[in-house]
């Protein structure tokens, strides 16, 4: 599959997507440039925890809503400032999470459920907030958890260090919540370091991470975490995450992204 | 040394102190000064701490400490693989000792918001949000939280909005310690170069002291020593830039 | 940690007790073996498909219930007798589940939760016969999926191929259930054909299928699921099955597996 | 050529036909009948169907079949890993097209029962139980029963115990191809060996015959051959010994 194939994939209106990797590392940050250029999208983003790929689809301008227990940069480029003014100015709505009730989200919709209880959240103003319904444990009633509603993406983009053309797809060092993402999505894209032979994967079939069975595509991507980082690939690549930080607006990143000279098309098909 | 600096080691110490007979501890992302302060308690007092991070990294050798605490570094050394669902799971099932978390506000609960200053439907400042902190600080049995600043506006009456409450236990900050007592944050220690009263100047609220509240040691010679070896790129004074 | 150490672990009484693996495909049966010889036990035994492992355990008499969506040696070798004739006079409680109800109740063990909603089951009269309740979705009322309560075992004790000393297991081929059956139970014992260095073994660290921090010990068990299969190391023993199935009562089982010279104390503890 | 044997081809002939189009499909253990006929729909006319088994092997060689329908050859020449509880996900999200299930009893209504023969707190034979089948009957879209015995005590007017119920659409006996057309199993097809008069009397109901019922083919010199190929060692024939 191309990139641009990839950025196809979902149709035009309101989506539900998830991306791979968690706030600078090992996210699909080539698709995001890549999908920043279309202008029919109103995206519902969901992960744990985002920051240059919510960053840039905010500024985009590609987004509705935010399901997400943090966005931000971390401690060194500090906040998502695009995020930030979207959500302040109204434009995005933060439906700020607990990362654990991201992941109950997407479990929930792993299991073909609506919604999952959750352990936690006692005290937070969260539940009220976003309007989560406590259910009763019907063995044991004054035990009352939290309801999750499920979050089933339309579409889960994954940035792999490795993959095979059949979509067995190997992620090498932290996991992020990745591998629940592909069960809980509808379609999965692959973007991967690397497109090998099934038998040069570095894990043996039975330990592959996204197993095929659930992979629309493969994308070869090498960088495609840049100006993150990839185990075992690259670290973060500081003047990157800057550049977009300084972008004023849209045609600012439109033309920053043609600087770039990655656009969907040059990229070559896997092998 | 800046005041900068210094606040830095002294809260890093302090936070390592704390972890004496835990066993095992937690830290997310965007938390430099518990990654050191772990590795500290690891080396002079504690050895057996089991160490999670979000890479799913386990008891790693700290060699490759990160600004970012959820880099490809935090796996470095690591002897197993435990994801960060496991470790939200395991705090969920009432098996996770320490978790620290951070707080833009602490109020005088002891309960946090890292969600917005404002409301939350319209707010005037979006915080990045609590990240694991909602489900983790009712669920783990004991939270450590750090804020690198101590003033009306950080340490206050009420949060804007609670984003987690439970089992804070201690608040350490540039200025000292505050522990939760009887549901209420309580002076527990003062640094050499702050004051029992510089902190209830600077906290949002008339806040008691514990009876046992003391000024905490300075740094050891053998705490500066350790710190030095772990964390030569003054990782811990990121957070203060 | 010897096997005599682990079959030590659970204290006298009502204990819930998971095995990995399935049916007859790498199941901790020298384990089971092990554990036969007390008396001081009334399980609760939980997994999907059980066969040699529960039939010899009801035999032994160490059962009061088992859960679990299937309990017999498959076509080849018919019926779990000793099972079901345990059952039909009453001595052991058969609580069966759907395999995936097994798996919903771990699931809910392992996120601490003492329940969990699950897809399926409508018309069966498992529903009514187990006494599970269903439970609204507060945000569909008319969506009512039916809550499985949690079985969180006491013990867990998993058959790999490979473990280090630390207790970081890498199974090949078919995991079963094995690695949520880790993160269900209080505490996990592996049983290893092979205990090598962490850097021997077959995968990545990162690839680890049972993580160290979930395990209290790991036993050295060389052919520890024969007379089962353990893949890539040995197929099943006919004989070895036969000859369970023929014993007759209690006596006989103790007779014959002294007769196989395994005790638990000849266990060569973990290099 | 023993009656066996012959039941035993046209079953397994039959059941792949049944195949046609299918996107994906699951058996699960103590099926050697259905996945001798998976391999014979993807040797002979759907080989983009996805093959699906417990051990996680997927669109495995079918070199290495086992009497025993979870064994490690069940992964032979897999080109992905997709586990056990991945295809209950899969079902449970309304994404499994095709199941095999067996039912000891199967019902006027096609429901199974793979339970209990008498009552479920006291039974009279406690059989080995439904597997996965509760939970994938309502789930797949659609589910093929095989039995490989035909007779009153085996299709019955109601199952002593309904194990699993939902979406049954056919049932594979040595008889002939039942078929669930509005809620009720009608005759669909019989063997050339068997007749619509002996389904009708090995039955345990009244049972009518659809609209299109006829005489099912035996198999082709096609399937003959591909059959001795894909299953040598006679897996197939297991379940009549």
């Amino acid at each position: 599959m191309t990139m641009a194939e990839a950025v196809a994939l979902l149709p035009p209106g309101e989506r539900t997507m998830a991306l791979g990797g968690n706030s600078l590392h090992r996210t699909p940050h080539a698709f995001v440039r890549a999908l920043a250029r279309r202008t029919d999208l109103a995206l519902h983003l969901a992960k744990t925890a985002g920051a240059y790929d919510i960053d840039l689809l905010c500024l985009a301008g590609l987004v509705r809503a935010v399901s997400a227990g943090f966005v931000g940069y971390e401690t060194q480029f500090g906040l998502a400032r695009h995020y930030r003014r979207a959500v302040e100015s109204g434009a995005v709505k933060a439906w700020e999470h607990a990362c654990y009730t991201v992941i109950a989200a997407m479990r929930a919709a792993a299991y073909g459920l609506e919604f999952l209880p959750v352990r936690g959240l006692d005290g937070s103003d969260l539940v009220k907030a976003r309007g989560f319904e406590r259910i009763s444990n019907p063995y044991r009633p004054d035990d009352r958890p939290v309801a999750i509603p499920a979050i089933a993406p339309d579409l889960a983009v994954i940035h792999v260090q490795y993959a095979d053309r059949a979509g067995n797809g190997v992620i090498l060092g932290a996991k992020c919540e990745d591998l629940l993402m592909a069960r809980a999505a509808n379609q999965v894209v692959l973007t991967a370091e690397h497109v090998v032979k099934t038998d040069a994967l570095p894990v043996p079939l039975d330990h592959v991470d996204i197993p095929a069975v659930l992979v629309t595509g493969v994308v070869e991507s090498p960088r495609g975490a840049w100006p993150g980082s990839c185990h075992g690939e690259y670290p973060i690549d500081p003047a990157g995450v800057e550049a977009l930080i300084a972008l004023p607006d849209r045609e600012a990143l439109l033309a920053y992204l043609d600087t770039l000279q990655e656009s969907a098309d040059s990229r070559q098909e896997a092998h | 040394m800046s005041d900068d600096a210094r606040c830095a080691d002294q809260m890093t110490v302090s936070l390592a102190r704390l972890l004496t007979g835990a066993r095992n501890v937690f830290h997310g992302l965007a938390s430099p000064l518990p990654a050191v302060a772990i590795a500290l308690a690891k080396s002079l007092h504690n050895p057996l701490m089991e160490y999670l991070n979000i890479t799913g990294g386990v008891d790693i050798d700290s060699s490759d400490l990160d600004v970012s605490t959820c880099a490809p570094g935090f796996l470095t050394g690591s002897r197993s693989f435990f994801s960060l669902i496991d470790i939200f799971d395991l705090s969920a099932r009432g098996k996770l000792d320490v978790a620290f978390l951070g707080g833009v506000q602490i109020d005088r609960a002891g309960r946090i918001n890292n969600s917005v200053i404002g409301a939350f439907e319209a707010p005037k400042v979006k915080l990045p949000g609590g990240a694991g902190s909602a489900a983790i600080v009712p669920t783990a049995r004991r939270t450590i939280v750090w804020r690198t600043r101590h003033d009306a506006r950080t340490i206050v009456e009420r949060c804007d909005f609670v984003t987690a409450a439970g089992n804070v236990r201690e608040v350490v900050t540039p200025l000292g310690i505050l522990r939760v007592d009887n549901g209420e944050l309580r002076i527990a220690r003062w640094f050499d170069y702050s004051s029992e009263a510089e902190i209830r100047e600077q906290t949002g609220f008339p806040i008691a002291s514990a009876p046992d509240a003391a000024v905490e040691p300075p740094p050891t010679d053998e705490e500066r020593e350790a710190l030095s070896r772990i964390d030569p790129k003054g990782v811990r004074g990121s957070e203060f830039r």
